[in-house]
Parts: C-alpha cells; sequence; structure tokens
C-alpha cells in the first residue's frame, strides 16, 4: 500500500534490461518495455508482474520451449519465442505482454514480436532494479526463507491472540 | 483501436463438448461465395473442409485453431510466399499453395491440415494437372467476413471467443492488483496503511 | 428393412452430448466423449437429434471408401454428396424407387403443409420459402401418377376433430381433449401417461386419414384396385414412418400409407433423378384429394390445428361467420400458451403447446386435476412441424430462429392468399361428406378415420 | 509553507486539500506515506480518488468549485462544537467576531448538497482537525487554480489559526507550489509589485535602496501580471501602454497559460518576443530571437524550496553547444541595453541578494555550502542563525500588531458552470513523470516513452458507457474555446460527470479549452473548472493518422530530429 502509483519502477525495469546504450541511441531507437505495470484501481495502485509460480501455467503453455525455471525463476528465452500469445493467455495475473522488438527481426524481415515478462533481473548483480529505484521502497523481494518467516510469525502473533482471549475469559469467569 | 498483435480463437476447454458446431459454421462461411453453400446441408456438394479441427481425448475436446504467430514458423517455411500477414493475422493464399506441407510440419500446434480444394462445387485442378488440388487449410479468423469468427458465434456453449491477449491483460492486471491489496492487508507489517 | 429408425452412428460420434440436451424423452445414453446411444423403446422419432448433430464424417479424413460404405448403409442414393453426421434416420428412397419403377403399381402422393414451406432451402433458395407449385411439379416429374395434398385430410380432421370437441363438450365427455395428428407426441403419451389416453383425440392424424382415404374413396374415384395403389407420403417428421406403421393404421383392408419420406429425402430423391427443382414450374395438386383450404395449410405452425378448429368450431357452433379468421390469440412461439376464446354461449378455454419438453407440466397439472382446459394442440417439434425432424438441417443452429421465422410467415403468408380459409368451405370436403362419409363422426368416418391409440407402443 | 516539508512527517494529523502529492511532487508524497506509517491520521479533500485518498482515513470527494463552502463549514463544525483554541484567539489575532458573524450560515447541512459531502462527515473532518493536537494543511493546486482561490487560502489559514494550529513544530499550513522553484522566482522578485525578498515596489524608501544599489531610476508602478499579457496586447487601446516586447524565461505561455488561442494571437500581435530556455517549446515558434541557456546541470544555482529553504545547486557537467548561463545572458542585455552588470559568478550575485534583502541576509553561501538547506528568515549573518524552521513561533505574525487576521469570505461558484451543450466539469491535473509543460521531461526518452502524445482524459466509467467511449479511444474534448484531441481513460477515481488532463501535450492541448477567468487577487486563472463535452470520433484509424502526422509536424516546427518517430 505503499505504492503512490508513480511508475519510476517501470522506467527502472527499462533502465536495467536496455543498459546505458539508451542514452546513446536514437531517442526511438530502443525498446521500452518495462516487465511490469502499474495497475491504479479505485482502491490500489501497485505494480503487477511475476510471481514465478511454481507450477507456471505459462511455461505448461508454451510450444516452443521458451520458457524455463533457471534456480527459481520463470525465464522466457525470447530468442526461442514464436509470439504465439499462448503464454500470455495462460497467464492468470497477466504479467505478460506482447511487444515488439526493435532490436531484432525475423529472418524474412518481419518485426520480431515475443512475450516478455519479468526475470527479476537474473543479470544484475544487485538485483531487481524496480525495488531498488521505488522511492516508497513499496517492493521487496519475497524470497523462501521470507516467506517461512512471516508464516512463522503470523502464527506466533495468532497464539498471543488466543493467549490474550483465553486471559480474558478465565478474567470473566473468577469476577 | 485495431490490435498490434494477432487475435485468435480460444477454447474454453470446461465448456467445449466436442460437437463440431464451430467446424460446419467455418465451412459455410468459406464456402458461400466460392461453392454455394446455403444455409442447409443440403446445398453442400463438395466435401467439408474446416480451418479449425475438433480433437477429442476421453476426457475432454477442444477445436485446435491457428494461434496467429507474431514469429509465424508456417510463415517463415513456405517458399511459395503463399502465408503473409494480412493486417495482424496470418492468412494462407490457397492459390499460391502447391501442397508441399512444410507448413503442417513447422506448425507446433496442429493448426494446419492439407485438404483438397473445390471452387464452384468442383476440386480444382493440381498446378501441374496431375490431379484434384490440396491445400493448406488454416484459421484465417474469418477476415473477410464483417461479422467476425464464425466458429465463435455458433458455439452452442460459448466455448470459444476471440482473444486479444494485450486487452485480456488489462483485466488479468486489475484482478492481480485487487488481489495483492487483499494480500498486504494480511501483513502486518503494512497493514497499518491499508 | 429394419425397423430402426433413428439411430447414432458409434464411429462417428464424439459424445458431445449436444443431442441430449434436445431429446425430449430422454432416449439417448453415453458416457461424455463416449459415442451415445438412442434408446429405441423411449425414442420418440422426433428428429430432433438429427436436426442438432454436427458430428460428421469428413471424406478428406476418413477418406471416399468410408464415406460410401457409411452412404450405402442409410440407403442414401449415389447421388448423396453431403457430410454424413453421426445422428442418422435411414432412407426409403430405395422403396419408392422400387414402387414407381413398377407397371402394376398406380402411385400417388401426399405432401406435408410445411414440406412447401422448407423444401426449396435444399436447392439454395432463401430460409422460408414457399414453393407449393414447384413441389407439385417435382412430385410429378418424379412419377408419381396422382399429386394430392395432405392438406386435404387436414380440412377433413378439421371436420372430424372438431365435431369430436363439440360432441365432448356438450355430452360431458373426456377433457380436455388433445390433439392427435403429432405421432411423438402421442408415442409420447403411450410411453409416459397411458392413463391418460383417453384425453387424445380419437382422430387419427391428417397423414393417416389422406391414406386411408385413398384406398377407399380415392381408389373408387381412380378406378383402381385399392392393393395395385401404393400410397407414399412426403412428411417433414421422421416420426411419420413409425406411425404409418402402426398395426392399427390399416383401416382401409391394406397399409394405409406404404412409405413415409422426409422432406430432406424427397430432395435427394429430385436430385438423384437430375430435376432442376428451381427451374419448374408452379403446378397445381390434383384434385379431389389435393383440394385444400387455408386452415389446412397452417397445420404446419404450433397453433395452427387450433385456430384451424376454431375457424370452423365457431361456424358449426354459432351459426355465424368467425368475426376474425386469424385467430392471433393461439399464434406465437412460448411453449405453452392458453386463451380463453369465445364461441357464442361458451367460453373455449383452450391451450397450444410446442416442444415436448413444455408438456410434461401440462400433464402433471391434468393428473393433478388442475388443468382447467377444453381442448389442447400439442406438437412435438420446437415451432410445431416447419420445425420438424424431417426438414431441411441446418448448417449453423444460430439460424434457426430465421428459418423457423421465415417458415412460419411463409406459412401464414400461404393461408392468406388461399381463396378458402375454412376447412368446412372446401367443396372437394363437402363432396366427400355427401357422397361417401355422410357426415363427421359418422359410421364410415369412425371406420376409417378415427382409431383407438391401444398397442403397446414398445412395438411400434 | 509556514512549516519546513521534513516535518510533514511528524505531524499528528495531515489536512491535504486539493494537492495530489503523487502526481505533482512524489518526494512530498514519500513524506506523506512515512507520517502515515508513523501514526498520522490522513484527511483527503479532493473530487478525485487520489493516492493520497487511498491511504486517507477520510476522503472528502468534494465537488469541484466547492473549496470555500466546505472549509466555511469545517469552520462552522468548529465554532459551534467549542472545539477552537481560545486562548490562541485571544492573544495571537483580530477580526474573529466579524469572521463568526460571516461563518454562521455556512453550516454542513447548508453545504451538503453542493459539496456532495454528508454533513455527517464534515462533522467528523472537523473534529478531527480541531483535536489531534499537531494538525497541519497541505494545499496545492486544487486550492490556488480557482477564479476564487485567496479567499480559500485564508479559509484554510482561519482554520489554523482558530485552533491554535500555528508557530509550533509540525502544524501551520502548507502551499505546495506548482512549479519547481516558483518560490525561488517569488523569492527573488519575479513578481509585478514586489523586489527582491518581498520588499514593495511602492514603498519609496524600499525603491530608493534599490534604486542606489543598482544606480537606475526605478518605477513606483507594480507591472503587469503573466496572464494579463494577452489583454494588454491585445485590448489595450493606448498604443503607449500596449504591451509591444516580450521576454520570456524558461515558460511557455503558449502551451501552459489558459484559452490558448487567445495566447497564440498575443504572441502573434505582439512586435517583438524573446525566448530563453533550454530546449525549444511551442512558445519559441512564436519567438523572434532564441537565447538557449544552460539547464540545470550545467550551472551553479541557489534554488528555493516550497518550505522557504534555499539550496545551493551545483554545476555537474560542462555546457555543450552554443549556450550561456541565464546570469550571463541578463548581463550582457543589460551592458547592451547601456548599464554594465558585470558578474563573475552566482556567489557575487547571492552576496548582492542577501544584502538587499533582510529577510534573507543570514543566508551566506558560507552556511549554504555547509548545510543543505537554510530557510528564510534568516536576517543574521552570525553563525548561530541557522533560519526558521516553521513561521509564527509563539504566536507572532507579520501583520504590524504582530497578530493573525480572520479574513472571511463569501463562496462563488466558477465563473463557467455545466450546461446543456458542455455538460462535464474540466479540470487540468499534472501527471507523475512529466514535469509541468514537458519541456525538460517531453525530451527524456524514457518519459517519453512511459507516456506520449496526445495524452488521457480521465472520465468516470459511466459518463464512457452513455458516450460509448472505449478505453483508449481518440476522443474530441470541446469547449465554449476550442478543442482537442485525446484519448479516453475510463477510471473509477473520478466522479461521474467530472473529466481532467493534463497539461502538457501539444496535441491533447487541454489549455486550448480552459478559460481565462482570474483570481482577482493572484491573477491565477481559473484551471481546475469550465464546462466540456467530449465527443466520440467515429473514425478511429482517421484520428489516429491524424494525432500520428500532428505530432511529426509540430516536432518538425520545433527542429526535432525524427526518425519514425512515434506518437501514442
Amino acid at each position: 500500500m505503499l505504492c503512490i502509483g508513480c511508475r519510476t519502477c517501470m522506467i527502472g525495469c527499462v533502465v536495467a534490461h536496455e543498459g546505458k546504450h539508451i542514452f546513446e541511441v536514437d531517442p526511438d531507437g530502443y525498446d521500452f518495455h518495462p516487465k511490469l505495470k502499474v495497475i491504479k484501481t479505485f482502491n490500489v495502485s501497485v505494480p503487477v508482474q511475476c510471481k514465478h509460480c511454481e507450477a507456471p501455467a505459462c511455461m505448461a503453455a508454451c510450444k516452443s520451449d521458451a520458457i524455463h525455471i533457471v534456480n527459481g525463476t520463470v525465464i522466457i528465452r525470447t530468442e526461442k519465442c514464436i509470439g504465439c500469445k499462448s503464454c500470455a493467455e495462460a497467464c492468470p495475473f497477466g504479467a505478460i505482454q506482447m511487444v515488439t522488438l526493435g532490436s531484432a527481426r525475423n529472418a524474412d524481415g518481419a518485426p520480431r514480436s515475443v512475450a516478455n515478462k519479468c526475470d527479476l533481473c537474473q543479470d544484475q548483480p544487485k538485483g531487481p532494479a524496480c525495488l531498488r529505484v521505488c522511492p516508497t521502497a513499496a517492493l521487496r523481494l519475497v524470497k523462501e526463507e521470507d516467506l517461512g518467516q512471516t508464516l512463522k510469525n503470523k502464527r506466533l502473533a495468532t497464539l498471543g491472540l488466543a493467549l490474550g482471549a483465553e486471559a480474558q475469559k478465565q478474567a470473566a469467569i473468577g469476577a | 483501436m485495431p490490435s498490434e498483435f494477432g487475435l485468435f480463437v480460444s477454447t474454453d476447454i470446461a465448456k467445449c463438448s466436442g460437437c463440431k458446431a464451430c467446424e460446419m459454421a467455418c465451412f459455410q462461411s468459406h464456402n458461400i461465395k466460392r461453392n454455394n453453400v446455403g444455409k442447409t446441408v443440403g446445398t453442400i456438394s463438395v466435401p467439408v473442409t474446416p480451418k479449425l479441427y475438433v480433437t477429442v481425448i476421453e476426457t475432454a475436446s477442444m477445436p485446435v485453431q491457428c494461434k496467429h504467430c507474431e514469429n509465424s514458423p508456417c510463415k517463415a517455411v513456405c517458399q511459395q510466399k503463399a502465408i503473409s500477414r494480412v493486417g495482424s493475422q496470418i492468412i494462407v493464399d490457397e492459390a499460391k499453395c502447391i501442397g508441399c506441407k512444410d507448413c503442417l510440419m513447422a506448425c507446433p500446434f496442429g493448426a494446419i491440415a492439407l485438404l483438397p480444394f473445390y471452387v464452384g462445387g468442383r476440386q480444382a485442378p493440381q498446378a501441374d494437372s496431375s490431379g484434384g488440388k490440396v491445400a493448406a487449410s488454416k484459421c484465417d479468423l474469418c477476415y473477410e467476413d464483417p461479422e467476425g469468427p464464425a466458429c465463435v458465434r455458433v458455439c452452442p456453449n460459448e466455448a470459444l471467443r476471440l482473444t486479444d491477449v494485450n486487452e485480456e491483460r488489462k483485466k488479468k492486471n486489475i484482478a492481480a492488483a485487487e488481489a495483492l491489496a487483499v494480500i498486504n492487508a494480511g501483513d502486518p507489517g503494512r497493514r497499518a496503511l491499508s | 428393412m429394419t425397423e430402426t429408425y433413428i439411430a447414432i452412428d458409434q464411429n462417428l460420434c464424439t459424445g458431445c452430448q449436444e443431442c441430449t440436451k434436445v431429446c425430449p424423452n430422454l432416449a439417448i445414453e453415453g458416457l461424455p466423449h463416449q459415442p451415445q446411444k438412442t434408446n429405441p423403446d423411449k425414442c420418440v422419432r422426433c428428429g430432433q437429434c438429427v436436426q442438432k448433430c454436427k458430428s460428421y464424417v469428413s471424406i478428406a479424413e476418413h477418406g471416399a471408401a468410408a464415406y460410401a460404405r457409411v452412404r450405402k448403409e442409410r440407403g442414401l442414393p449415389d447421388a448423396f454428396k453431403e457430410p454424413l453426421f453421426a445422428a442418422h434416420f435411414f432412407s426409403r428412397i430405395d422403396e419408392v424407387k422400387k414402387a414407381l419403377a413398377d407397371p402394376d403399381l398406380f402411385t400417388v402422393v401426399q405432401c406435408a403443409p410445411a414440406v412447401r414451406v422448407a423444401i426449396a432451402e435444399d436447392f439454395g433458395a432463401p430460409l422460408g420459402t414457399l414453393a407449393a407449385g414447384k413441389l407439385a411439379a417435382a412430385l410429378r416429374r418424379i412419377g408419381f401418377d396422382k399429386v394430392f395434398d395432405t392438406n386435404f385430410a387436414a380440412d377433413v380432421t378439421i371436420m372430424e376433430e372438431g365435431s369430436e370437441l363439440i360432441d365432448r363438450v356438450k355430452k360431458g365427455g373426456v377433457l380436455p381433449m388433445f390433439t392427435s395428428c403429432c405421432p411423438a407426441w402421442v408415442r409420447y403419451l403411450e410411453l409416459n401417461y397411458p392413463g391418460q389416453r383417453q384425453h387424445l383425440s380419437t382422430c387419427k392424424s391428417p397423414q393417416q386419414m389422406e391414406g386411408a382415404l385413398f384406398k377407399t374413396y380415392g381408389a373408387k374415384l381412380l378406378n383402381v384396385p385399392p392393393k395395385k395403389l401404393y400410397s407414399v407420403s412426403v412428411m417433414p417428421c421422421t416420426c411419420k414412418q413409425s406411425e404409418s406403421a402402426r398395426p392399427e393404421m390399416k383401416d382401409s383392408g391394406q397399409r394405409d400409407v406404404d412409405v413415409v419420406l422426409t422432406t430432406r429425402e424427397l430432395a435427394w430423391l429430385i436430385k438423384d433423378l437430375g430435376i432442376d427443382f428451381q427451374a419448374l414450374p408452379d403446378e397445381k395438386y390434383d384434385s379431389p384429394l389435393g383440394d385444400y383450404t387455408g386452415a389446412a395449410e397452417i397445420f404446419g405452425v404450433s397453433g395452427g390445428v387450433m385456430e384451424a378448429a376454431l375457424r370452423t368450431g365457431y361456424e358449426l357452433l354459432t351459426g355465424q361467420p368467425i368475426p376474425a379468421v386469424d385467430v392471433t390469440a393461439v399464434r406465437g412461439t412460448n411453449g405453452f400458451r392458453h386463451a380463453d376464446v369465445q364461441v357464442g354461449d361458451l367460453t373455449l378455454k383452450v391451450g397450444v403447446v410446442t416442444g415436448l419438453k413444455h408438456v410434461k407440466p401440462v400433464m402433471e397439472d391434468l393428473k393433478a386435476g388442475r388443468l382447467d382446459l377444453h381442448f389442447v394442440e400439442v406438437m412435438t417439434c420446437p415451432e410445431g412441424c416447419i420445425s420438424g425432424g424431417g426438414q431441411p438441417k441446418l448448417i449453423c443452429d444460430t439460424d434457426a430462429g430465421e428459418a423457423f421465422g421465415n417458415r412460419v410467415a411463409a406459412t401464414y403468408e400461404h393461408d392468406r392468399g388461399l381463396p378458402l380459409r375454412k376447412s368446412h368451405e372446401n367443396p372437394s370436403v363437402q363432396k366427400l361428406y355427401a357422397d361417401f362419409l355422410k357426415k363427421p363422426l359418422g359410421h364410415e368416418s369412425h371406420k376409417l378415420l378415427h382409431t383407438t391409440y391401444c398397442g403397446d407402443p414398445k412395438h411400434h | 509553507m509556514s512549516m519546513g516539508v521534513h516535518e510533514i512527517e511528524d505531524a499528528a494529523l495531515l489536512f491535504v486539500f486539493g494537492y495530489n502529492g503523487a502526481d505533482s511532487h512524489p518526494i512530498v508524497a514519500r513524506r506523506i506515506v512515512r507520517a502515515k506509517q508513523k501514526g498520522a491520521k490522513i484527511i483527503c479533500c479532493d473530487p478525485r480518488r487520489i493516492e493520497t485518498a487511498r491511504i486517507a482515513d477520510m476522503h472528502l470527494q468534494l465537488k469541484g468549485g466547492t473549496n470555500l463552502l466546505l472549509v466555511n463549514a469545517l469552520a462552522n463544525v468548529i465554532i459551534e462544537e467549542g472545539l477552537c483554541d481560545d486562548d490562541f484567539i485571544e492573544k495571537h489575532s483580530t477580526g474573529f467576531e466579524e469572521f463568526k458573524e460571516v461563518i454562521k450560515k455556512y453550516t454542513p447541512e447548508g453545504v451538503a448538497e453542493r459539496t456532495e459531502i454528508s454533513a455527517g462527515e464534515i462533522r467528523k473532518a472537523a473534529r478531527m482537525y480541531a483535536q489531534s493536537g499537531r494538525s497541519m494543511i497541505l494545499y496545492g493546486m486544487g486550492v490556488c487554480q480557482f477564479g476564487q482561490a485567496v479567499d480559500v487560502v485564508k479559509g484554510l489559514a482561519n482554520l489554523a489559526i482558530m485552533t491554535g494550529n500555528f508557530g509550533r513544530p509540525a502544524v501551520g499550513i502548507g502551499p505546495v507550489r506548482g512549479q519547481n522553484n516558483v518560490q525561488g522566482a517569488c523569492d527573488m522578485g519575479a513578481l509585478p509589485n514586489v523586489y527582491p525578498g518581498y520588499q514593495s515596489v511602492t514603498v519609496p524608501a524600499i525603491r530608493e535602496k534599490f534604486e542606489k544599489a543598482w544606480g537606475v531610476k526605478l518605477s513606483d508602478q507594480p507591472g503587469i501580471t503573466l496572464t494579463n499579457v494577452p489583454h494588454h496586447v491585445l485590448h489595450e487601446p493606448d498604443p503607449k501602454k500596449r504591451i509591444h516586447a516580450y521576454y520570456i524565461m524558461g515558460e511557455d505561455p503558449a502551451q501552459s497559460d489558459p484559452d490558448l488561442a487567445e495566447v497564440r494571437e498575443s504572441l502573434e500581435k505582439c512586435d517583438f518576443v524573446i525566448l530563453q530556455d533550454i530546449y525549444m517549446n511551442k512558445t519559441g515558434q512564436y519567438a523572434d530571437v532564441i537565447l538557449p541557456a544552460t539547464g540545470w546541470c550545467e550551472h551553479d544555482a541557489v534554488y528555493s524550496c516550497c518550505d522557504r529553504g534555499f539550496q545551493k545547486a551545483r554545476k555537474l557537467i560542462e555546457p555543450t553547444g552554443d549556450v550561456k548561463r541565464d546570469w550571463e545572458i541578463i548581463g550582457l542585455i543589460s551592458k547592451a541595453m547601456g548599464r554594465p552588470m558585470e558578474y563573475t559568478n552566482t556567489v557575487q550575485i547571492w552576496n548582492e541578494v542577501i544584502d538587499l534583502c533582510p529577510g534573507f541576509m543570514g543566508a551566506t553561501d558560507e552556511k549554504l555550502e555547509k548545510n543543505a538547506c537554510i530557510q528564510w528568515p534568516c536576517r543574521s549573518k552570525e553563525e548561530h542563525d541557522m533560519g526558521t524552521v516553521f513561521l509564527h513561533k509563539d504566536g507572532k505574525f507579520a501583520h504590524p500588531d504582530g497578530k493573525a487576521k480572520f479574513a472571511p469570505s463569501e463562496w462563488r461558484p466558477p465563473q463557467e458552470l455545466e450546461n446543456e451543450e458542455y455538460p462535464l466539469s474540466f479540470s487540468t491535473v499534472r501527471e507523475v513523470g512529466h514535469y509541468s509543460v514537458r519541456t525538460m521531461s517531453g525530451n527524456c526518452r524514457t518519459l517519453r516513452n512511459l507516456e506520449d502524445e496526445p495524452g488521457w482524459i480521465q472520465m468516470n466509467p459511466e459518463d464512457c458507457g452513455e458516450l460509448g467511449l472505449r478505453h483508449g479511444e481518440l476522443v474530441k474534448v470541446r469547449s465554449k474555446r476550442g478543442y482537442c484531441i485525446t484519448r479516453c481513460l475510463p477510471t473509477e477515481r473520478v466522479k461521474k460527470g467530472a473529466t481532467y488532463m493534463t497539461y502538457q501535450w501539444w496535441i491533447g492541448a487541454c489549455n486550448e479549452l480552459t478559460i481565462g477567468n482570474l483570481d482577482p487577487i493572484s491573477k491565477t486563472p481559473e484551471y481546475k473548472y469550465c464546462a466540456c463535452r467530449v465527443e466520440k470520433i467515429e473514425d478511429q484509424a482517421w484520428a489516429e493518422k491524424h494525432v500520428r502526422e500532428e505530432y511529426e509536424e509540430i516536432r518538425a516546427n520545433m527542429g526535432i530530429q525524427t526518425k519514425g518517430g512515434r506518437a501514442a
């Protein structure tokens, strides 16, 4: 709920994936394809991006062997993508977008369009760019061990609540 | 707004009964002019050649049809230039097809079949006049029909829909965002702000 | 020839079960995505499954040999080029061709009202094109010695059934009285509500009346021995064949109707004989058994029998002409509709059911004594005979609204254009009574035109 | 601002009125988010469900143009329910009785219908504001860009005075300015009625001080405000009083001023127009002379933050191309016009400024070098005077009697209301990503790719439904004064009947629609309210092509290199 909808994460994503050359090429000559998208509804402003599912529907739908899990991250190998859109259709979160690449063309010279989604900045030594650039620190990387700790904390809190309630009940009976 | 990327018809497998109404409608829509097919079965005098293929197994069924790939393998392999992109869609020009079957082999979905090609109620001659012509047949989204794909219109179970993935993405994104609001509300560290 | 009428080809059925959704008597059995089977003991032969089925055999997939084999199994002519669907009926074209070729036989044909508003569709005409004249011409080109019309018998049906209703109302007979011209409905009632059989009109259907008259009155007029008279009917219905085969349907001394073709089969026969249907001139049906009024023509649409009965009943009861010939109160497409019609002092409560799935609540009301009606018309098919199981089959069911609507409109159009629109005004019918039957519900009528539906339905 | 920006985090209650921090100032918005994290309550008054509204404890989604009704009603509740800080009012203010008299009739029930906020909500908000202990008001262009703007500012100040929310840490009222360094421009006297340091041109002693320092004779008459320029070019009958030359620095009136048709006419008819800017802009197309200046990272400077904080900015890179620093250009022109102005660096200039402005006197270059920021007033050059974080300490105000003055006003509706022909209300807003008229951000490739021509019109989905409009469809937006083409953005965040556009687009130029109604005191135009209608464009293919071509043409006219430029 910290997100203020500023979309700096989207810019950060593009800069991280395009590299420094975006400041050197023709202003229209690079690919502006953020791999996450800030969504604003009545109740919420938040970037939506890939959840790196354990059983990815996109991977199951891919007929061209372009989607793989590498170290727990779901990665699209765009060079293998035939642009059939099955993964985009399969993703329940809308985390995959079809994009047209300016940087690559098909053998017949036609523009090349591929599926595009978050890869957790796997090539970035400092981790996901969206996290780093967010001015309100609204994003965080959920790791498996964090998930375990969060659950443990929640359960401890639940136990605490139950103890409190029990004490009140006893006090009521005593009174 | 016209779609930048190829639209395609997708199936809700839970709804598809495998009835082939889509195949019949597809055949009709493409043969009204070419083979004088009317509204009743009695007006059919040529073999039924659909552009989508209902596939049934013991537990499920669906019409397999072209996804109108952006980097289409079928188009890439066609030496005759019989497969091209019209707007955002991949279209086969049957007149140019010589039946080499490369596109059938290249398509990972099995969405293309080699079927007899009839014009005016008769099978057209093969290019070398050696016999009846066969040609690659695959979904063209009824691009010449202002009402759009016939299969979608006739499905008795509303199992088919014309899909624009980037449009659908908008809706899915909104649902995902709303879900994140609930997830954050359940997170003690962030609850103060929800 | 097998006595199976409707069947599902186990090799073609994909198990989509779309047919089970339209079957009015739960006669189709099977698992999803597995081939389905019809249970002949429950099937009412309405043929709606045949209309619905889109699971076809593709030549491209199965090859020409498989196609030819199935075609032969189903009794289809060589000229047949249509796709073959899993749900089908067996054709009797061969029997008709054989009879036509037999020099010893005198062939007569009758044709139901709904056929003429649909058959042209199979020759590329717009849905619901009226082709009464072309149809008569085609039947003549095929080689029938006399081209008569079921509509004549429909007018007779009104005389008999109208009189029966008046009789029941006046003498405190069993009410409500249900129409009996739809054989699938009759069979449905026999299977599910045998205790309510006495509510059925004793009248035979127009097809069977016409058949009985052919081989008695007709044989005399034509001066042909009844045994040499071969009687063919063309029907929009896949159940009429089984109706004609019922054991009680031989009151003329022979089988009243020898063979029944559906509309589609007639179209196949026309094509098989190389007749260019659309190029035919308009011709007339042969007199007197082909003379008809508008009241007979509307038998093909839901509410039509009721409307025809009211046109005549009103005048027979009151002695006055009916104020409006178009009785719009009973028209429509709703599954069950009812109206109060003032006939002189009598408020006649009438109901119309179309589509057998709508009849069940009506019958349950009847059993519970809640059905306060005098006369009920029941038709099995969605919008009456024009939507029958033997009518031209639509490639896309999404066209059904247009097809049925146009066929209904063409039927009423034909009715409006005829010089006579009330059954009792048909001069040939009047002559039939004067010369032969004497009076409605008379002795001769009783023998030839009425029946008791008493057989064990499982054997029909 | 009466407080420091960093104090926002420490308020017990933030009353955010007509201010959309997340879109206008993400960095200030971060302070608001932190305040919330630290337990502050937030009341957000805005017709749209802006980001602040999402995290607010109360969102008063008022109808546009009813600001003063709401503000007066809040005061009404505070008085009626005895929530005033009577001691503060007694000791530190004047005019409370007259104020009460005016406010009496603004009951919550009386304004509920017009403001579209229930009396219960108004009461609840008033109680929360009056009772938090540390309530801070932040307001923005949603207050200032109305025909009745100054009155609302005074109304908000009234609330702070009557509840004693002045002169302590983390209270007060804060206008969060519309433009970067607009505070600096005002501080430096870029106003028609004052010299630097808000010293009036009509006070002889002050004028003489500046005449002496600069060695020139100075006028004792206030000048002309920016928004009155078109009038003085086009409609001034006396040729001597007419404006003949127009020198524009870092501003793009042909994009940012209301009623652009009139602005264009005045730029065309004006005898001589000079534009001094870092990039070409729309106004530049009308300029006789263009003076290219250095950008923010190419020169040393002092900025003023909205909280009166002077901050030193240092050159990062050497300028390239034929450009000069702003002060160099001014010096050269001054010299050419006969009065040498020979500075060699910015410190020289700064020293002159603080010596002439008592309020800035202590903000020496040495202090600015050592500290991130010095907030004026800072009157002593001594080490101990580090400026003033919040104003009115101990209840001391700037009026001669040292007291705050209650200033009651009666509400006036906006000049142009919705009507049959133009059934929707229209307001200009900001969007994060493009700054102001985007002279700068439009030249940033990533920001331009994030959002580009022709922009969006935010509309309630119900209104879109009635017009048969879909997301992303191009539409014509029309007012009495003109029209523009933009894309439809259905959003639940906007009330039915209201529409919003950002004003930086060249094709979706919403100032073609806005009205030149000015606040009588501030002369700020009523950007936040006029009537419009939205028209569906049947031929979308044509519209897309039109937008593309128009964009290419505008860019070509501005000398922007295009290579397969992609609008939309």
